[in-house]
């Protein structure tokens, strides 16, 4: 990313600072490749700001805990419509937050820079990656010291290559110029359904397998409102077991694409943060393909849209009824 | 107006007893811009005692004909008998049963391929043409003749399958004749039965019924019966010397096909309309035709003149 | 005691109150017969029906599942069925994505009165369930076949 | 928890085809389930004594009946168990007689079948907690909906018993299809004069208010507590001044309107009182006639009207009633018999209605009482009447019989020989259905001694010839085809839904059948409840019904009414929704989609949450599936206890 | 057709024998009452229906046989007749109501797609039949021997033959029954069980169906040739020939069509299936 759109957004984040609790951003993670969540309360920290190709964080995910507190937040395309949702779902209220957009041109997937390397995502240790740089398309990573460059595109995040919304949906601000929207014709799906009902199910049952319960995906997902009260851990309602069973592990990424049902912005934090890479951005591309098929609906676009599956119609012409003889 | 011909299927009895409306028909639609071409080599629908003896045979027999009009790329039909129509009509229902279909496709050695639509002459009279243009186009008004229309049994019966008019009070071809000038009694009679093939095995029925429906007429003071199917012209007006033996009644009415009557009020030429081959005299009342000619002619244009 | 074997399979119904069960209950009244596969679960409302109850019973093996509420416009709630009908589609456009046959679930209309259409219903739903194979089963998982061989 | 079992044989019912023994039998290893039996007739006197001594017997606090249907006994078991001192909602029905024993003949899968259901409900009952109702306060009034001697008679009662009534009626007088009648059948006799003192009493009774020419617009709220929304229809007529004097009517020049009153027998005045009796006696316009409306130029009645009635700008008024229980009673409307062709489809005059004939019976008619041809005026010596027009035809969409026909034809045979004593009738029957009191005898009268020839068959054309009518039809008695030259033909027409009820069905959230008739609780039980508390229904509303049937129903369901308000507090339904504050995020999800506004947002220190409003909650359960961590949850029916039952079936 | 072809309860029977055969049946138990005759001629003229005349005898002997329509019909030159039981063809018979032929029953609803219980019995077909004059058996009670599985009284009802397929009876039907399509079907069956129905109908029929096998369309000379040379009724319709030989509308050459082996083959592939179908049963 230029230094000037930095440069730029620094300084925006700077001018609202003095207006709100904290702004959100990014800072250096573990590992100059990957980045961390900064909560930025004073100038010094903005200077700890980076954003651009890996500045992957939806960091929307914060926003409900700072409600009845002012907060900014920088956000990619992606980002935003979580925000946007959030605040269609009453969660975030619309004046308690200042938006700072700037185009995203696509961040990078650390899963597939990491394979290339030869790691797996579970070999990346703090430390291990000692450089990462974007340089126009292509990114160095230096590990023990030996420098490896890769084509952009191909350590791209899947989600970024069909991304319809690179810009801010909606903000108060937007740094540089808006980059260019993608297609999606959930040709990802398209692919997974050329597998047989059997296969599928069989497929999940052995990723299920490597399940183990962390709730990553969930707690990454800026959607998942109910944080303490999550149902897969109480006993009122009931609705998972304690027993380790691919059933249950796989029956809570249902019970998680069903509560984003008319939801979900598909910003594919779940699959990202899951440690053992487990693709459960899929069930939400499901119910996205569906919710969009069905009620022309796409999560987190308009603030003040009403979630499909909190209104109706009395006749509805898209849904296709069983007809019995 | 359709530009495209329609598939025409005269039927076997257009060739012999009913060549008189065979050749009206054709006329009728020739004057009014109705192009019609004829179905290659047509072979008989197989008519009433085909279907009494076997489902299959006499949907194979008319399922022929749909696929010759196929072979001149034409699927859109018109026949002026009510018979033939409920026949190639029939068929095409049955070819999609399960059981009979495949029994005729068997027997015919063929296969329907398109999705036909089978039309009386006189639904492609009043759905393309309709009263108004009708009018608009009448040089010779019937005025003065009083007409009690006659649709017979099979023209809008069942209701489901023929998809035309009122099934028990049609009014189509009241409504064609009125736009020919003439004066339309109320028939209650329209679609009652006049005894249809049962007149060569059983002449007792074609007495009595064809009797009842003349008998009703002639009380209304009708001067002429207007029909559309040529088993019931054949029942009432050949037939009409043994009715009236039967009923001991003199009724004389003439029985014109409605495409006869047409055809003079647009002011064809008589011996195109093949009234010289109806039994009954129709002088009569043609001369009452005649007779109240002038007071419609001084409304109507010139062109009334130069038919005359 | 399960499901006679071979016989019968496992097919769980979700019943509003008041238009369905009822119309189950006068499919009975008139002895209308049925396959006896189904086993109903009553509720008040098709839009007390959360689509994880569903989701729920085909992933523990249920071989197919059907709701059955109050035809639309005639809730007795007067817009639960409405809003039942939306996840209902959403959860039945979900079932492929876990490799589960969506014929498994269907969802329908039938009111109080209608016996015969319930009975034609559950027939139909029956005979839709027996032409599925099976439903899939997890296979045993490691560690209970490890505490199976402890125990 | 410790749990009873008992399964009921229901006489044969369910023992033909389950083993209720076994299915005891199996019931006793089920979790917590300390006794368990098979009994005859569960909810006969002494299997509800059973259930009693089970429960003091074994220390039961849980108890499941499989048996009926639970929309049958549930009640009578949980008044049961609450004798016993548990509470009444610590009851759990398996139906396996409507959904098990009489819908299938195998009894092995019967009998498995049956045990699962048990198995479901014990799972179930595990999770029940003892629920307590909550009192709230009931309005004292009662709307009722229809001016027929249903409706009249159900406000008369409960009026007299000290409630207020609110009368609806749709047409500008009540008296609905009875007023329209000569005589009745069995007894002949006459219709206005059991009629009408029962009009006069709506109108005078202090605790009555009736709005007539006036619809239900909408109505919300809940039983003991409704919020009714009346539209008051444009009369042009200001009915606080008019005092039906009649005036407007003799001077109206547009004297060729539609009298709907008479069936169209007659023309009336485009201002008009439908007839001399009318309540309330207050006059309409008919705009559609009316030459103020159609030409813009007359006034006549406004400016002979003495008390300044007329005001042809009036408006459509909205009225607000607050009742505490409802009573349809919209009666029924004519078939429209024009659907057959084969009758003419109205185009001869001479083919008439059953209730037109009626009108021209009526000395109050439009033909003073004479019958007459509407052709030509002449008294019909040949009168045919054809009865099932619009009954018992699928072709048609009417497959039902609707019962009083045969009576009313047999009724006006019998008059129509009083009328004209040397005419003959001839009567097209399929069966002669005639079970009431006196009523059987009643059609023999008609033949007997009234020579009304009845001919068994249908009639399949009716054509004119001359100035009579042909009537072809068959005598299936005789095997034969048969004709009639009649002068006056009369079609029974059937009953059919009263225009537009489904759409008050829709406003009552009550159901209806495929034909428009109003559904009852029960057909046994509760025949005049409909599945919404609070809303009953009296008249044909429900089915077809005479007039006897009717009056019956109407004070059936005002003592209903009057069980309901005898007091002034109502007990709630406690299967309502609750909220767990802890888990409740306030994302107001479920609020949104309550259909009855019964969840409001609070502040629950500092936080917002939601709250149940328990009077106004209905138990529906929309909000619980719709709340994502479960925090909302309709008792009896929670997450959990619908999770029991599918994993209970599951397991098995 | 040869005599050991016939129905059990079948008596054959000569013109002149009917006292002869009340005899017989009054001391002979054996269902079969032979005439001296070893193969049956259906008899040609007249209508050959009329004999069918018998009800149910032979299982309660001693009953009189309802030969009411025979007396004043037997044609002179015929010889033979069959009397078939025929339930009800006759009021005064007892059914036995266990003598339901369902498979009768179950072979009309499938054959026609008409469920027959759904008659009630109102008769609007009878009242609206235009050819009723001429049955022996009424619609509405064609359709109650059907619901009762009277199969030998509905395929011997020259009914069946008479009717004129007008469709009235679909049309009115409250209970929407295709009773003119339940007709046409007991044809069918009655033909394949090669019964004489109403011979007269029968010859018209063939001829005409003969016209349009031989030259693809129909020839009304022909059908009418064929059709007085078949009944031997040589005169009929004879007052017509003056009226219409002058009109020139009878051709008297057939209109052939090109194609006539293809109409001819539907035919002959339709008799070899006939064939092959009675073989099967």
């Amino acid at each position: 990313m230029a230094d000037d759109i930095h440069g730029a957004l620094r300084e925006a984040i700077r001018t609202i600072l003095p207006d709100v609790e904290c702004v959100l951003g990014w800072g250096s993670g573990p590992d100059p490749l990957r980045s961390a969540p900064l909560f930025m309360k004073s100038p010094e920290d903005v200077e700890r700001f980076r954003a651009g190709e890996l500045a992957v964080n939806n960091l929307a995910v914060f926003l409900p805990e700072y409600a009845g507190r002012k907060v900014g937040i920088v956000v990619k395309g992606c980002d935003s419509r979580s925000v946007v949702q959030l605040i269609s779902e009453t969660l975030v209220k619309r004046e308690e937050v200042v938006i700072i957009g700037y185009p995203c041109r696509g961040v990078v997937d650390v899963a597939k820079i990491a394979a290339a390397i030869g790691l797996g995502n579970e070999d990346l240790e703090a430390g291990l990656v000692e450089r990462a740089e974007v340089n126009g398309d292509t990114v160095s990573v230096t590990v023990r010291g030996e420098t490896k460059t890769f084509p952009f595109k191909d350590v791209m995040a899947a989600k970024c290559s069909i991304c319809r919304y690179p810009n801010a949906v909606l903000h108060d601000v937007f740094i540089g110029e808006k980059a260019e929207a993608r297609e999606d014709s959930y040709a990802d799906l398209e692919k997974y359904e050329a597998m047989s009902l059997e296969e599928r199910f069989r497929f999940w049952e052995k990723e299920m397998e490597r399940c183990i319960r962390c709730y990553a995906c969930r707690n990454a997902c800026p959607l998942c409102v109910c944080r303490d009260h999550c149902v897969a851990s109480s006993r009122e309602p009931h609705w998972l077991s304690q027993a380790d069973s691919t059933r249950d592990k796989l029956f809570f990424q249902l019970i998680h694409a069903t509560h984003l049902a008319g939801r979900c912005t598909g910003c594919g934090e779940c699959a990202r943060a899951c440690p053992v890479g487990i693709p459960v951005g899929l069930f939400k591309r499901f119910i996205n393909r569906a919710a969009g098929q069905l009620f022309g609906f796409q999560g987190g676009l308009d603030p003040e849209a009403v979630s499909p599956l909190q209104r109706f119609l009395v006749d509805e012409p898209t849904i296709k009824e069983k007809e019995w003889k | 107006m359709a530009s495209s011909p329609l598939a025409y299927y005269p039927g076997c009895s257009g060739l012999g007893t009913s060549m008189e409306y065979d050749r009206s028909t054709r006329a009728v639609c020739e004057a009014l811009g109705i192009p019609l071409k004829d179905i290659p080599d047509w072979s008989c629908c197989g008519s009433t005692p085909a279907h009494t003896v076997d489902h299959a045979l006499s949907t194979a027999l008319s399922a022929r004909n749909l696929i010759q009009a196929e072979t001149i790329g034409l699927s859109d039909i018109a026949t002026p008998c009510p018979s033939c129509l409920k026949n190639l009509k029939t068929a095409m229902a049955r070819w999609q049963d399960p059981k009979i279909g495949p029994a005729a496709e068997k027997l015919l050695g063929k296969s329907l391929q398109e999705r036909h639509r089978v039309r009386s002459v006189l639904q492609v009279l009043y759905e393309e043409l309709g009263p108004e243009a009708l009018a608009a186009k009448v040089s010779r008004p019937l005025a003065g003749l009083k007409v009690v229309p006659y649709y017979g049994c099979l023209m809008t019966r069942p209701k489901d399958l023929m998809d035309f008019d009122d099934e028990e009070y049609p009014v189509s071809m009241d409504r064609l004749l009125e736009a020919a000038g003439a004066e339309v009694l109320p028939f209650p009679l329209k679609v009652e039965c006049c005894g249809a093939s049962m007149g060569i095995p059983l002449n007792k029925a074609v007495t009595r019924l064809s009797g009842k429906i003349l008998e009703l007429a002639a009380s209304l003071g009708a001067d002429a019966v207007a029909v559309a199917c040529p088993l019931c012209q054949m029942n009432l007006d050949l037939r009409q010397g043994q009715v009236e033996k039967a009923n001991h009644a003199i009724y004389k009415l003439p029985v014109f096909y409605y495409t006869q009557l047409l055809g003079l009020a647009l002011g064809l030429p008589e011996r195109d309309l093949g009234l010289s081959k109806l039994n009954v005299n129709p002088e009569p009342a043609l001369a009452l035709i005649r007779q109240s000619r002038p007071k419609p002619a001084a409304e109507t244009a010139a062109t009334t003149e130069d038919a005359a | 005691m399960s499901v006679l074997e071979g016989k019968e399979r496992r097919i769980i119904g979700f019943l509003c109150n008041w238009c369905s069960y009822g119309g189950a209950d006068t499919a009975g009244v008139g002895r209308f017969s049925q396959p006896t596969d189904l086993r109903i679960i009553r509720v008040p409302c098709s839009g007390r029906i959360n689509p994880l109850f569903i989701i729920k019973a085909l992933l523990s093996g249920a071989d197919g599942v059907l709701v059955s509420g109050c035809h639309p416009r005639d809730c007795h709630y007067a817009e639960g069925n409405f809003y039942a009908r939306r996840r209902l589609e959403m959860c039945k456009q979900l079932l492929p994505a876990v490799g589960i046959d969506p014929l498994r679930f269907e969802y329908t209309w039938v009111s109080a009165s209608e016996g015969q259409r319930w009975q034609q219903v559950v027939t139909d739903f029956t005979a839709q369930i027996h032409q599925l194979p099976p439903a899939l089963r997890f296979s045993e998982s490691p560690d209970l076949e490890l505490l199976r061989q402890c125990g | 928890m410790r749990i009873g079992v008992f399964v009921c044989h229901c006489g044969s019912n369910i023992a033909a085809t389950v083993d209720s023994a076994a299915v005891a039998a199996a019931a006793r290893d089920f979790d917590e389930v300390v006794f368990s039996t098979d009994t005859m007739y569960t909810c006969s006197e002494p299997g509800q004594t059973g259930i009693i001594e089970a429960i003091k017997t074994h220390a039961l606090d849980g108890v499941v009946v499989a048996a009926c249907s639970p929309r049958m006994h549930e009640p009578t078991f949980r008044r049961a168990v609450e004798r016993a001192g548990v509470n009444r909602y610590m009851v759990e029905m398996a139906n396996i007689r409507e959904h098990v024993s009489w819908i299938g003949k195998d009894k092995e899968a019967n009998t498995n079948k049956a045990t699962e259901l048990v198995r479901m409900a014990v799972e179930k009952l595990r999770l029940n907690r003892p629920l307590f109702p909550k009192t709230f306060k009931a309005t004292r009034r009662v709307l009722v909906i229809g001016g027929g001697v249903a409706g009249i008679q159900t406000a008369l009662d409960c009026a007299e018993a000290g409630l207020e009534v609110v009368m609806v009626e749709r047409e500008s007088t009540i008296g609905g299809k009875m007023a329209k009648l000569d005589k009745t059948f069995p007894t002949v006799d006459c219709s206005s004069c059991i009629l009408g003192p029962k009009m006069v009493d709506v109108a005078q009774h202090p605790n009555i208010t009736l709005y007539a020419s006036a619809e239900v617009e909408a109505v919300s709220g809940f039983v003991g507590n409704f919020e009714v929304t009346i539209r008051k229809k444009v009369t042009c007529v200001d009915w606080e001044k008019c005092t039906g004097c009649g005036l407007c009517t003799e001077k109206c020049p547009s004297k060729k309107a539609y009298n709907r009153f008479d069936e169209g027998v007659g023309p009336t005045t485009a201002i008009n009182i439908p007839f001399p009796q009318a309540i309330p006696k207050k006059a309409v316009i008919d705009k559609e006639f009316c030459r103020y409306f159609t030409t813009g130029k007359c006034g006549v009645c406004a400016k002979i009207c003495p008390t300044g009635a007329i005001n042809y700008e009036q408006q459509e008024e909205l009225a607000q009633e607050k009742v505490g229980a409802i009573v349809a009673a919209t009666g029924y409307d004519l078939f429209d018999w024009r659907a057959y062709g084969e009758y003419g489809a109205g185009r001869y005059p001479d083919v008439i209605s059953s209730l037109q004939y009626e009108r021209m019976l009526s000395a109050s008619g439009p033909t003073g009482g004479h019958i007459k041809r509407p052709s030509d005026g002449k008294e019909p010596k040949t009168v045919v009447f054809i009865q099932c027009v619009g009954s018992r035809d699928a072709s048609i969409g009417r497959p039902y019989c609707s019962g009083f026909c045969c009576m009313y034809t047999a009724k006006q045979a019998i008059l129509t020989k009083d009328h004209i004593p040397d005419s003959q009738s001839y009567v097209f029957y399929m069966d002669i259905r005639a079970p009431g009191k006196a009523y059987d005898e009643f059609t023999r009268r008609a033949m007997e001694e009234y020579g009304a020839q009845y001919v068994r068959g249908r009639v399949a054309l009716i054509y004119p010839k001359g100035d009579k009518l042909v009537v072809r039809g068959t005598d299936t008695l005789m095997s034969s085809q048969v004709e009639v030259e009649a002068d006056l033909v009369v079609l029974a027409a059937g009953a059919e839904a009263a225009r537009n009820a489904s759409g008050l069905a829709e406003k009552l959230h009550i159901s209806y059948d495929t034909y428009g008739f109003f559904v009852e609780g029960h057909p046994k039980l509760r025949p005049v409840e409909t599945n919404t508390a609070g809303v009953f229904l009296a008249g044909a509303c429900q089915g077809p019904k005479d007039i006897p049937s009717s009056v019956a129903q109407g004070s059936a369901a005002a003592a209903k009414v009057l069980g309901l308000l005898s007091k002034d507090v109502l007990e709630s339904d406690p299967q309502i929704a609750q909220v767990t504050l802890q888990r409740c995020i306030g994302c107001g999800k479920c609020i949104r989609v309550c259909p009855f506004q019964a969840i409001r947002e609070t502040d629950f220190r500092g936080q917002r949450k939601a709250e149940v409003i328990e009077a106004v909650c209905q138990g529906c359960g929309l909000c619980n599936a719709t709340c994502p961590q479960g925090a909302i949850q309709l008792s009896h029916f929670t997450d959990n206890q619908v999770l029991a039952e599918v994993e209970a079936l599951c397991r098995c | 057709m040869n005599l050991t072809e016939l129905p059990r309860h079948s008596i054959l029977y000569d013109a002149t024998g009917i006292l002869k055969a009340r005899l017989l049946l009054k001391i002979s138990k054996d269902l079969r009452v032979f005439s001296n005759t070893a193969r049956l001629r259906v008899p040609r003229h007249g209508d050959a229906g009329r004999s069918v005349i018998c009800a149910d005898v032979a299982k309660r002997h001693g009953v009189s046989p309802d030969y009411r329509k025979g007396q004043s019909g037997f044609p002179a030159r015929s010889r033979y007749f069959v009397l078939h039981c025929n339930p009800g063809g006759s009021g005064m018979d007892r059914v036995n109501l266990a003598s339901s032929d369902r498979d009768f029953i179950r072979q009309v609803e499938e054959e026609s797609g008409q469920t027959i219980s759904r008659c009630y019995q109102c008769g609007n077909c009878t009242a609206g039949c235009p050819m009723g004059f001429a049955y022996d058996l009424p619609v509405h009670r064609i359709m109650r021997m059907i619901q009762t599985g009277q199969k030998e009284a509905v395929l011997s009802s020259k009914s069946l033959w008479y009717c004129a397929t007008c469709e009235a009876c679909t049309a009115r039907c409250p209970n929407q029954i295709d009773v003119a399509t339940i007709m046409d079907v007991c044809r069918h069956m009655a033909r394949r069980e090669n019964r004489l129905g109403v011979w007269s109908v029968r010859v018209f029929t063939r001829s005409f169906l003969e016209t349009v096998k031989y030259f693809g369309r129909t020839h009304e000379l022909g059908t009418m040739a064929g059709f007085m040379l078949g009944t031997g009724r040589l005169l009929t319709d004879t007052d017509l020939v003056p009226k219409i030989l002058p009109k020139k509308k009878l051709a008297l050459k057939p209109h052939t069509i090109k194609a006539r082996e293809e109409v001819s083959g539907i035919f002959k592939r339709f008799r070899e299936s006939q064939k092959e179908g009675n073989h099967g049963k």
